[in-house]
């Protein structure tokens, strides 16, 4: 597979600034975290994202080199603040 | 995690109220043992002042299946952490008027020193680690996600403050 | 004491259970307030094993009216020492049989910081001024006074261990 | 007044040691609670008493050079294990 697919998704600040929950990104096979970053930060896109933003792979908080996978799920997580 | 530590550990994201005290006394009955001489209750609850501002309600946007993991995660790890014999935790999600629970940490211990440390470990790790999001609406009309930056066009100066 | 703290503070000694959470979620819905952001409830219960023996029972002997003016007094302190919005607090005598609660505290403040510090700066002095002795009994049969050294005809050697 | 007269009160160990909760002792007008102690602690006293034992006079913790009065309230008070 030279594609992959992976589901975005936004939450807090992050899905009002962004006007959308969810989303989806197509990248080339073995990119990282940090590649989906830097795509989702392209041209047209959203600018206002912080460069080394806190994501989540599936569930669990990843590194900016974690390799995706075609259908992983990946959340950008803006700064928490529960309790 | 081994069946006998998921047995003392109980966790949950919920929209109903957790303002009783009865739900963390049922559990505690069930998941606490003869052998713990304290028990610990901590409830974090929306206040009307916050930074100054009059506030009026909240809503806290979730992550919902990864806060359930997290949480787990995080009292799981209060158990090796700490002497501790059990710990039960729920975080509301959704709107929350004032004076509401937002978050509730039951923990037992044989002794007193331990599930002082444990309770106070496990809410200050929620705050950093749990995938949850308050938005803070004020009696002047206003709102604002707490711990967001004021973001502008020149967004990226600020990204360290997201770190 | 102005009447206002003392509209804050609910301190009481008694020979009934202290088991059941909802006598102080009752005081803390009256005696908190909406600018508190975080409620500590501490329950002291028996324990089955302490130093190494197997209890069965414990029976407090209690100063009954100093015990009462002490542990107010306490609660007092600790609203004058710590940022904290209430306090209520209170001890059992009498028997107690295992995994009963013989005291109980309950401390709401704005921030969790001081709660937390409140409710350890109390339970701790309540262990070393509140005129209250513990009687435990062994499953072996025999019965100890905590803290009371064994006094021998000589006793007037281990008077330092009394101050 | 010669003589003064106060309540004395034996709490846990003492009480069961003393083989009473509640006595009553004469004084010098003027004694303190050191005094008390030292007279308790006597001939055919409770010799086991320790010297610097805690006491309480009316309610309040009281020290040694505590003046008392006549119908004071005095408890021996062993090392305290509420909680």
């Amino acid at each position: 597979m030279d594609r992959i697919s992976v589901r975005t998704l936004f939450f807090g600040v992050y899905g009002e600034l962004a006007a959308r929950r969810e989303g989806s990104a197509e990248l080339a096979a073995d990119s990282t975290v940090g590649d989906l970053v830097e795509t989702l930060r392209g041209p047209g896109g959203l600018d206002w994202l912080p460069e080394r933003v806190v994501v989540a792979v599936n569930h669990s908080y990843a590194e900016a080199g974690t390799t995706l996978s075609d259908g992983d799920e990946v959340a950008l997580i803006p700064p928490v603040a529960g309790g | 995690m081994s069946k006998a530590a998921n047995g003392r550990v109980r966790t949950w994201i919920t929209r109903e109220s957790l303002d009783d005290f009865a739900q963390f006394e049922d559990i505690v009955r069930e998941i606490g043992s003869v052998e713990d001489g304290a028990l610990l209750f901590f409830q974090g609850r929306v206040r009307r002042t916050n930074r100054g501002r009059a506030v009026s309600r909240l809503a806290y946007d979730a992550y919902g299946e990864m806060a359930e993991r997290e949480l787990s995660a995080i009292c799981h790890e209060a158990l090796e952490r700490f002497d501790v014999g059990s710990v039960a935790a729920a975080h509301r999600v959704g709107d929350l008027g004032l004076g509401e629970v937002s978050v509730a940490i039951a923990v037992t211990s044989a002794h007193r020193d331990d599930g002082y440390r444990a309770s106070r470990w496990i809410i200050e790790t929620i705050k950093v680690r749990l995938p949850i999001w308050k938005h803070e609406h004020y009696e002047d009309g206003e709102s604002h996600w707490v711990g967001a930056p004021a973001m502008e066009a020149e967004a990226p100066a600020g990204a360290a403050r997201f770190e």
